[in-house]
C-alpha cells in the first residue's frame, strides 16, 4: 500500500511560521481544543468520540475465562488498538504501524497501568475463573489528536459498560444472561485521561494543544499528560524529538489539568443523560418486551 | 427535483424524451454516462441529470472526493522526486504518481531546466491522460511555449511559500468556472479581495485535484483566505452565506 | 428493533474518505468507508480492471473465519456493480466497520463466533452501496438487500423481516435477499430447513421490500403515495437518501 | 486470440485463451440438437461420480476419503473430553433454559472443523502460508452447516457421571432433551464432560468444487465416527474411556451438496441494463479451469431422506444470471445429485 | 492467542481420550514382532494422485500383524520446477524446498496446524537426500516444491502412556518420506542420478535388560522392548552412495562392528524400498 504523502514544503514552512504568530489553520487558539462530542450506542459500553474531524469508536466486551497462572487472583483486562484502512489506505490489516503502536501504548500506561479499573474485582473461582474484559479501539477517521480523544472513548465506553451478573452457589459458578438478570458495572476507581501537548520553532518553544494531522506532521515534540480529575498524574510520555525546557512541562501539566477537568465534567453529564434515557423505558424495555413475544 | 433536470443513480433508465436529438452534431456525452449499445444513455452515478440541447451534449453533475485525471485539467501537485527526465507528482493521495518531464517548463532545455525540491507544490495542466497510463503534466502550453501562470508556487526556502487547502472537487470546479460567481455561485474571492474583505492582498492557483493554493505577504491572509474558501465549501454557503462569512471571519482575525 | 425502526443514513461521514456512510437500521448500526480508485498492490493488480477489496470489521475482538465469508460474499458481489474495467491496474477499497449490533438477551454471546450471521448481511450491503454511491464510484447498477426469518410459532408459519437475533436462534429457516436495481438476484443465502415453496415466499417478500418502487422514469422516482407502507421500500430509501445528498451537493445551482 | 483463422493446438489455445477455448467448446455444437459439452467432455449438467470411503485412519474415531474426480479430500474426526470445570459459561443441563441442545454445540465450541488446502493440492495452493481466504471461507460454511443441520445430536457428546445414564441416553437420542432432564433430576446424574470432535479436513488433490467434495466428506466421516464409552472415575476425579466399547454416533439425516457455477458468454458480462445480455450456461460441478472463468456460482444442500426434499442451505452469489426459476429448477437437480451421493454413501 | 484464520476449538484445553488400561491387561505386555528381523513390511506405493501437480505419489506401508498397530501412509506433490520469485537471489541450480506436514489426525496426540520442529526436522533430512540425488544444476534460476502430507504416521494407539518413542517413529516415517518423495519427484520428470529410497534398521533388545541386542530392519517400536539405536538411510543403489544418513541413540561401545552392521541393514532396508519403486515406476511407463 502507498505510503502516506509527506505535507508538501510550502504547507511545513507555512504551518511552522503561522504559529510563530500565534496563527493556526482553523482559526484556533494554541491552547485551544476541537469540539470533542461523546455519544453511546444501543448497546451497553459502546462510545463514539468526535474530536474535530477525528473519531474515534471503543467498545468494551467481557468474557469468562481461565486467569493468568501467575495471577490467580486477578482478572484480564486488555486494551486493544487497530488502525484501520478505513483510518486511510496507508494502514494495513494485521501490520502495526508506528501510530498504532505508541497509541496503544500509551492508552495502556494511562487507563490499565493506572488501575483504573479493579482487576482483582474480576476474578470469579480463583485460579480457575475469571472476568476477561476487553476495549476495541476502532480510529474511524484520524485528525490528529488520537491519543487523547481514544482515551475519553475508551474511559467512557468501560464506565458505560455493564457485565453479565454472576452468582455462586456450591462452589459451582452461573453466569446470567441478560434475560435472566439485569447485567452490571464494572468496579471502576478513577478516570485519568490525556492531554497532548505539540511543540513547534526550532527550539519547539511554541507550545500547541490538539494538534491536527497536519500539525502533528510538522511539530518538532510531543508530551502527552495522563491524569485525573484530582489531578493526580498517572504518566507523562515526551517520546524524544526536540529538547524541552523543564518549566515549559509544568505549565503544560498545569493547563492540562484544567483541560482533564472539562473533559471529566462532559464523561459525567454524557453518562448522567444516557442512564435517565435508558430508565424510562429506552432500549432494554424495547428489547426485552420484542423478545417476549 | 421537478426542474427539467432529474436526479438519477447508477443504472437508471433515462427518458429518451430528455436526451437531446440535435439533428447535425453528434451527441456528446459528459461525465457520469455510459452508452450501451445500441441506444441505452445510462447514469453511473447518483447526481444531476443536465443536458445542452444546443450543443446537444448531456452529463451528470455530482460532487465527489477523488480526483480522475483528465486532459487540460489545471491541477495543484506535489513533487515527490526526480528521475532522470521528469519530475513524479502527487496528483492526489495513495495514487500513482503522474510524470511532468524536465522540460515541460517554459524555455527549459537540457541546460537551463528548474529545479525543483521534492515537496516543492507546482500549478500545472494535465497533458495526457488514459484509464492504462499514469497521467503526465505539463507547465507549459504546447501552443504558445509560454507558462501563462503555470510552475512551482510560492517560495517555501524563502519563507513565502504560502499554503495549500483542501476543498471538495466539485467546489474546485466551481471556483474554476469563467463566471464563478454567475455560474458556479462562489463569489468568496472577490469578496475578499473587495470591500467585505477590505481588500486583501493575496494570489491563488485552483487545482482541479481539489486542492487550492494560497500565497500572500502575511500569514493572517494566507490562513483567512484558506478558511473562508473551506467553509464556504462545507457549510455549502450561498452568495449572502458567503459575505457575512467573510464578514465575519475578517472581523475574528483583525 | 425490527422492521418497525425505519432505517436511517447518513453519507460523507469521514472526512478524509473519498466516500462513506453510516447506516442504522434493525439495531445495527455500520460505519463504511470507500477509497478508490487509488494504487493497488502488485499482488492484487489486474491488468484490465480495478480490484475490489472488502474488508469487514466487527465491533468487539478481532475479525476471523466468518469475516472473511462476509467479505467474499460482499466482494463477488460489489465486483458486479462496480464498472471495475474503468480503472484498469487500480484497487477500490471498502472497509466496512461494524459499530453496534442488537444482542440476543438469552444468551452470553461469545467475542469470536464461527457461525455465519446472516442477519447483518443486509445492513453490510447496504451501506457498502450508500458508501460507494457517496463516493461518486461509476457502477452499473446499485442494490437494495433485506433479511427475512420463516418463524414457525404454534403451528402457525409467519415470516419475520428483518429479525433480532432472538428471532434468528429460533426460525426453522433464514433467509438473505439482495436485489439489484434492475431486479437481478444479486445476492442469495439461505439456511436452515424449508422447502422450494417456502423459499418462493421468501422471495415473494423479500422483493417486495427491495423492489417495490418501479425503477425511476425521468429520473423522478414515482412515489405511490396512495400504497401505505407496509414494510420499508428499501428502493426509496436509497433514492431519498441520494436524492438529499446530490441536492445538498448541487445547492448551488 | 480465438479468431478461426490461427490454428492452436487445443491445449495451448486452452492456455492462452481459457474463456474463449471454454466458449467454442459450448457453442461448437454442429447441430443445435446436441447439447453442448464442455472442454472437460462433460455435459453441462453432468457431475463427476462422486466416490466416499470409509478410510481406515486408526488414530481417529472416524474418517472418509471422497473423491470428486480429481479432487481427492480426506476427513478425520477425532473426539477430545472437554470436562465441564474448563468450560467458561457451562450451565448445568437440568437447569433446562433457552436454546439447549444447538446451544451447548455452539456455545461450548464442541465442533471443530478446519479445511487445510495448503497442501499442494494445486499449484495455487503453496504449504507454509496461513490458510488462504477460500480456506476460511470453506471452514466457515462446514461449521455453520454443521450446526444449522444439526445433524449431531448433543446428547451424544455429554458425558454423565453416573455410568449406567450414558448408556440408555444415547438409546432414546432424538427422543428430546426433555426426558434426559427428567432423569437428570431424580438421579443427579449430572453432566461432567463432553465429547469435542475435532474435524481436519485434508485436500490431497484440488480440482474445483471444494465444498462439494468437503461436505460429502464430513458427512461420510462422521456416519462412520464411533467414540469409545466413556465413564466418571470418581477415585481419579476424570474422564476414562473403555478400549472395548464403542459407540457409533448417531447421525441425523443426509445433507448433499450441490454446486453449479455460470459461465457467461462475456468476460465479466458487460451488462447494463437488468437481463444479463449474451448467453450463459449453468456448469453443474465446475473443475479448476471452470471455476477461474466463473463469478457467479450456487451451491444447494438438500436432504431428502425422509421422503420430501428439504432445503438446508442456498448459496448463491456472484451474478443474477441465476435468478427466481433457476433457484426453483436447481432444487431438482441437487435432488438427482442427492439420490447419486446417497448411492455413493452406501 | 487464538488463530483468527481457523475455527478454533473451545477455550479450556480438550483432553485426549484416557483409557482404563485395567480393563484390559493383555495389551500391555508388548507384542513381539511379527517377521523375520530381515524384512521389511509390504509397502503399497502409487503415482499420479494430485493431477494437477507435476508429480505426485502416495505410499502406504502395510499395518502390521498387531491389531490397533496402524502404518505409514503419505501422500507427496512436486510443483515445479518453476522460475525463482523476481524477489529471490540468483541460483546456478534448482532450489528444493521440502515440507513435512503430519495431519491433524495423524498421531496419538492431535497435531496442530502449525508445524512444530520435528516436522522441520524431517523436511531438512529429506532435503539433503534427495539433493544428493537430483541432477540440480540442470534447472538453474528455477525452484522445486516438494510437499509431504503425513496422513497416518506409524504409531501404537493402544499404548496409550508414550514411552518416549516419537523419535523412532520419525525414522520410519522419514524412511517412508525419502521413497515417496523420489517417486513424485520421478513422476514430475524432473532428472535424477538414479532413484534415491529410504530405509531403517535399529538395534533392538527384545529378551529383559542384560539380552543381547540385536539388528532388525523396519522396526516397529511397539513390537519391540527397547530400542538402543537406530538409523535412517537414503541410499542411490546403482552407484551404491548414501545421500543422507540420521543416527539416533547409542551403542554399547563393546563391539564396534554393531553401527557398520547397523547401517548395512539400513542399507539392505532401502534397497527392499527401492525394488518396490522402481517397479512401480515401470508400471507406470507402461
Amino acid at each position: 500500500m502507498p505510503r502516506e504523502a509527506e505535507p508538501s514544503l510550502n504547507e511545513k514552512q507555512f504551518v511552522t511560521q503561522a504559529l510563530q504568530e500565534n496563527l493556526r489553520l482553523d482559526g484556533r487558539q494554541l491552547d485551544q481544543y476541537r469540539p470533542l462530542e461523546l455519544t453511546f450506542g444501543d448497546q451497553y459500553g459502546v462510545a463514539d468520540v468526535t474530536l474535530g474531524k477525528t473519531r474515534v469508536l471503543a467498545k468494551a466486551t467481557a468474557e469468562v475465562t481461565v486467569p493468568y497462572i501467575d495471577r490467580p487472583l486477578d482478572g484480564i483486562f486488555t486494551i486493544a488498538t487497530e488502525l484501520s484502512p478505513m483510518t486511510s489506505p496507508a494502514f494495513e490489516v494485521n501490520r502495526p504501524t508506528e501510530t498504532e503502536v505508541l497509541l496503544s501504548r500509551l492508552l495502556e500506561k494511562t487507563v490499565r497501568r493506572s488501575g483504573a479499573l479493579d482487576t482483582e474485582s474480576l476474578c470469579l473461582v480463583a485460579g480457575q475463573k475469571c472476568w476477561s474484559v476487553r476495549v476495541d479501539v476502532h480510529v474511524v477517521s484520524h485528525d490528529g489528536g488520537l491519543t487523547d480523544a481514544a482515551c475519553v472513548a475508551v474511559v467512557a465506553a468501560l464506565r458505560h459498560f455493564r457485565k453479565p451478573d454472576t452468582s455462586m452457589e456450591a462452589g459451582r459458578l452461573t453466569v446470567y444472561t441478560p434475560a435472566e438478570r439485569e447485567p452490571v458495572p464494572l468496579s471502576w476507581l478513577h478516570s485519568p485521561l490525556c492531554v497532548t501537548w505539540s511543540f513547534f520553532g526550532e527550539d519547539g518553544e511554541t507550545a500547541v494543544l490538539d494538534a491536527t494531522w497536519l500539525e502533528e506532521q510538522v511539530r518538532v515534540a510531543s508530551c502527552t499528560v495522563s491524569l485525573n480529575k484530582h489531578g493526580e498524574i498517572c504518566q507523562i510520555a515526551k517520546l524524544g524529538g526536540m529538547p524541552v525546557d523543564a518549566v515549559v512541562l509544568l505549565q503544560c501539566t498545569s493547563v492540562a489539568l484544567v483541560k482533564v477537568k472539562e473533559f471529566s465534567d462532559l464523561l459525567d453529564r454524557r453518562l448522567a443523560e444516557d442512564l435517565k434515557k435508558r430508565e424510562k423505558g429506552g432500549f432494554m424495555a424495547e428489547l426485552r418486551a420484542e423478545n417476549d413475544r | 427535483m421537478a426542474t427539467g433536470h432529474p436526479i438519477v443513480l447508477p443504472g437508471e433508465t433515462i427518458d429518451p424524451s430528455l436526451i437531446p436529438s440535435h439533428p447535425k452534431n453528434p451527441l456528446r456525452l459528459g461525465p457520469g454516462l455510459r452508452h450501451i449499445p445500441p441506444t441505452d444513455i445510462v447514469p453511473t452515478v447518483a447526481g444531476q441529470l443536465i443536458t445542452n440541447p444546443a450543443k446537444n451534449s448531456m452529463w451528470i453533475e455530482y460532487n465527489s472526493n477523488r480526483y480522475i485525471p483528465t486532459p487540460s485539467d489545471l491541477i495543484l501537485t506535489q513533487i515527490l522526486r526526480s528521475t532522470t527526465d521528469a519530475y513524479l507528482c502527487l496528483l492526489s493521495p495513495h495514487t500513482a504518481p503522474a510524470t511532468l518531464p524536465h522540460l515541460a517548463f517554459e524555455g527549459a532545455t537540457k541546460k537551463t531546466r528548474p529545479v525543483l525540491q521534492p515537496g516543492q507544490l507546482v500549478y500545472a495542466r494535465v497533458a495526457l491522460a488514459n484509464k492504462h497510463m499514469d497521467a503526465e503534466l505539463e507547465c507549459v502550453s504546447a501552443a504558445t511555449g509560454k507558462a501563462d501562470g503555470l510552475g512551482p508556487v510560492g517560495n517555501p526556502a524563502a519563507g513565502s511559500g504560502g499554503c495549500a487547502f483542501d476543498v471538495s472537487l466539485g467546489f474546485a470546479r466551481r471556483l474554476l468556472m469563467a463566471r464563478s460567481r454567475a455560474e458556479g455561485g462562489v463569489g468568496v474571492l472577490e469578496m475578499l479581495a473587495g470591500e467585505e474583505g477590505g481588500g486583501l492582498a493575496f494570489e491563488t492557483a485552483v487545482g482541479r485535484n481539489g486542492r487550492v493554493w494560497v500565497g500572500s505577504e502575511s500569514a493572517r491572509t494566507v490562513v483567512l483566505v484558506g478558511r473562508a474558501l473551506q467553509e464556504t465549501d462545507r457549510g455549502g454557503l450561498g452568495l449572502e452565506g458567503q459575505r457575512r462569512l467573510v464578514r465575519r471571519l475578517v472581523r475574528e482575525m483583525r | 428493533m425490527t422492521a418497525t425502526t425505519a432505517p436511517k443514513a447518513a453519507l460523507g461521514v469521514l472526512p478524509r474518505s473519498d466516500g462513506s456512510a453510516k447506516y442504522s437500521h434493525a439495531g445495527y448500526t455500520l460505519t463504511a468507508s470507500v477509497n478508490g480508485p487509488i494504487e493497488a498492490q502488485r499482488r492484487d493488480e489486474h491488468a484490465y480492471e480495478a480490484h475490489v477489496e472488502v474488508i469487514v470489521r466487527p465491533a468487539a475482538g478481532v475479525g476471523g473465519t466468518r469475516e472473511r465469508h462476509l467479505e467474499s460474499l460482499l466482494q463477488s458481489s460489489l465486483a458486479q456493480l462496480i464498472l471495475v474495467k474503468n480503472f484498469p491496474r487500480s484497487l477500490i477499497q471498502v472497509v466496512l466497520q461494524i459499530e453496534d449490533s442488537p444482542e440476543n438477551d438469552y444468551v452470553n454471546t461469545k467475542l469470536v463466533q464461527a457461525s455465519l450471521n446472516f442477519a447483518i448481511m443486509p445492513a453490510l450491503v447496504q451501506t457498502a452501496i450508500l458508501a460507494l454511491l457517496s463516493a461518486g464510484v461509476p457502477m452499473r447498477a446499485t442494490a437494495t438487500a433485506t433479511a427475512v426469518a420463516v418463524v414457525h410459532q404454534d403451528g402457525a408459519k409467519k415470516m419475520v423481516v428483518d429479525p433480532s437475533p432472538r428471532e434468528v436462534e429460533t426460525a426453522s429457516s433464514v433467509h438473505v435477499l439482495a436485489f439489484t436495481s434492475h431486479n437481478g438476484l444479486l445476492l442469495a443465502e439461505s439456511e436452515g430447513d424449508f422447502t422450494v415453496g417456502e423459499w418462493d415466499d421468501v422471495y415473494e417478500t423479500a422483493k417486495e421490500i427491495c423492489c417495490r418502487s418501479t425503477p425511476a422514469k425521468e429520473g423522478t422516482a414515482m412515489v405511490l403515495d396512495d400504497e401505505e407502507p407496509s414494510a420499508t421500500d428499501m428502493r426509496q430509501f436509497l433514492r431519498s437518501t441520494m436524492e438529499s445528498k446530490v441536492a445538498a451537493d448541487l445547492h448551488w445551482k | 486470440m480465438s479468431a478461426p483463422t490461427i490454428k492452436l493446438p487445443a491445449p495451448l489455445f486452452a492456455r492462452l485463451s481459457p474463456h474463449p477455448f471454454l466458449l467454442r467448446n459450448l457453442t461448437s455444437a454442429a447441430d443445435p440438437s446436441r447439447p453442448a459439452t464442455r472442454t472437460n467432455g462433460r455435459g453441462t449438467q453432468e457431475t463427476r461420480p462422486l466416490h466416499a470411503k470409509a478410510s481406515s485412519l486408526s488414530h481417529a474415531h472416524g474418517s472418509s476419503l471422497v473423491r470428486l474426480g480429481d479432487t481427492t479430500v480426506l476427513c478425520g474426526v477425532r473426539g477430545e473430553v472437554l470436562p465441564v470445570e474448563r468450560v467458561p459459561l457451562f450451565r448445568p443441563v437440568d437447569r433446562g433454559g433457552v436454546g439447549l441442545g444447538r446451544g451447548e454445540l455452539r456455545d461450548y465450541d464442541l465442533l471443530v472443523p478446519n479445511i487445510e488446502l495448503a497442501t499442494g493440492s494445486a499449484p495455487q495452493f503453496l504449504p507454509g502460508v496461513p490458510p488462504t481466504a477460500l480456506a476460511q471461507t470453506l471452514s466457515t460454511r462446514v461449521y455453520s452447516l454443521l450446526h444449522s443441520t444439526g445433524m449431531v445430536g448433543v446428547e451424544d457428546l455429554r458425558v454423565w457421571s453416573k455410568p449406567a445414564g450414558g448408556g440408555e441416553d444415547t438409546e432414546m437420542e432424538g427422543a428430546g432433551e426433555g426426558q434426559e432432564e427428567e432423569e437428570g433430576v431424580k438421579e443427579e446424574d449430572r453432566v461432567v464432560a463432553y465429547w469435542v470432535l475435532y474435524i481436519d479436513l485434508l485436500f490431497v488433490s484440488f480440482d474445483g468444487n471444494p465444498f462439494d467434495a468437503a461436505w460429502a466428506a464430513v458427512v461420510a466421516a462422521l456416519r462412520n465416527t464411533s467414540l469409545p464409552v466413556a465413564r466418571w472415575d470418581p477415585e481419579r476425579e476424570m474422564v476414562v474411556c473403555s478400549r472395548t466399547e464403542k459407540r457409533q454416533l448417531n447421525v441425523k439425516g443426509l445433507p448433499v451438496a450441490c454446486t453449479a457455477a455460470v459461465f457467461e458468454e462475456k468476460e465479466l458480462g458487460e451488462v447494463g441494463t437488468g437481463v444479463p445480455e449474451g448467453r450463459h450456461w449453468l456448469l453443474l460441478d465446475p473443475d479448476r479451469l471452470e471455476e477461474t472463468l466463473c463469478r457467479e456460482a450456487i451451491t444447494m444442500v438438500v436432504d431428502c431422506s425422509d421422503g420430501e426434499t428439504r432445503i438446508k442451505s442456498i448459496e448463491k452469489q456472484g451474478g443474477t444470471a441465476i435468478g427466481r426459476e433457476l433457484v426453483r429448477g436447481f432444487a431438482t437437480i441437487a435432488e438427482k445429485r442427492w439420490k447419486e451421493v446417497q448411492g455413493a454413501m452406501k | 492467542m487464538a488463530d483468527r484464520r481457523r475455527i478454533n476449538g473451545p477455550a479450556g484445553a480438550t483432553i485426549p481420550p484416557v483409557f482404563d488400561d485395567v480393563s484390559t491387561p493383555k495389551l500391555k505386555s508388548p507384542k513381539t514382532r511379527s517377521r523375520p528381523p530381515n524384512t521389511t513390511r509390504k509397502m503399497y506405493l502409487k503415482t499420479g494422485v494430485t493431477p494437477s501437480a507435476s508429480g505426485s505419489a502416495y505410499l502406504e506401508i502395510e499395518t502390521s500383524a498387531t491389531p490397533g498397530v496402524s502404518g505409514l501412509k503419505l501422500s507427496c506433490s512436486v510443483h515445479g520446477p518453476r522460475s525463482l520469485p523476481r524477489s529471490a537471489p540468483f541460483s546456478p541450480h534448482i532450489v528444493l524446498s521440502t515440507h513435512v506436514k503430519y495431519a491433524p489426525f495423524a498421531t496419538k496426540q492431535r497435531r496442530g496446524y502449525l508445524r512444530d520442529p520435528s516436522e522441520r526436522d524431517l523436511g531438512i533430512h529429506l532435503e539433503a537426500a534427495l539433493r544428493g540425488a537430483i541432477i540440480a544444476d540442470r534447472w538453474p534460476k528455477s525452484g522445486v516444491d516438494i510437499i509431504i502430507s503425513i496422513v497416518e504416521g506409524d504409531q501404537d494407539r493402544e499404548t496409550s502412556l508414550l514411552q518416549g518413542d516419537e523419535v523412532w517413529d520419525m525414522m520410519n516415517a522419514l524412511g517412508g518420506c525419502i521413497t515417496v518423495a523420489a517417486a513424485a519427484l520421478a513422476d514430475a520428470g524432473i532428472d535424477c542420478v538414479d532413484t534415491v529410497a529410504g530405509g531403517v534398521a535399529a538395534l533392538v533388545q527384545d529378551a529383559g535388560e542384560d539380552s543381547i541386542p540385536t539388528v532388525v530392519v523396519d522396526p516397529i517400536p511397539s513390537e519391540h522392548e527397547k530400542i538402543l539405536a537406530a538409523c535412517c538411510i537414503a541410499y542411490l543403489p546403482t552407484r551404491d552412495e548414501v545421500t543422507n544418513l540420521w543416527f539416533r541413540g547409542d551403542l554399547p561401545t563393546s563391539d564396534i562392528d554393531l553401527y557398520t552392521s547397523l547401517v548395512e541393514k539400513g542399507i539392505q532396508a532401502s534397497k527392499n524400498a527401492n525394488r518396490v519403486l522402481v517397479g512401480c515406476l515401470a508400471e507406470t511407463i507402461e
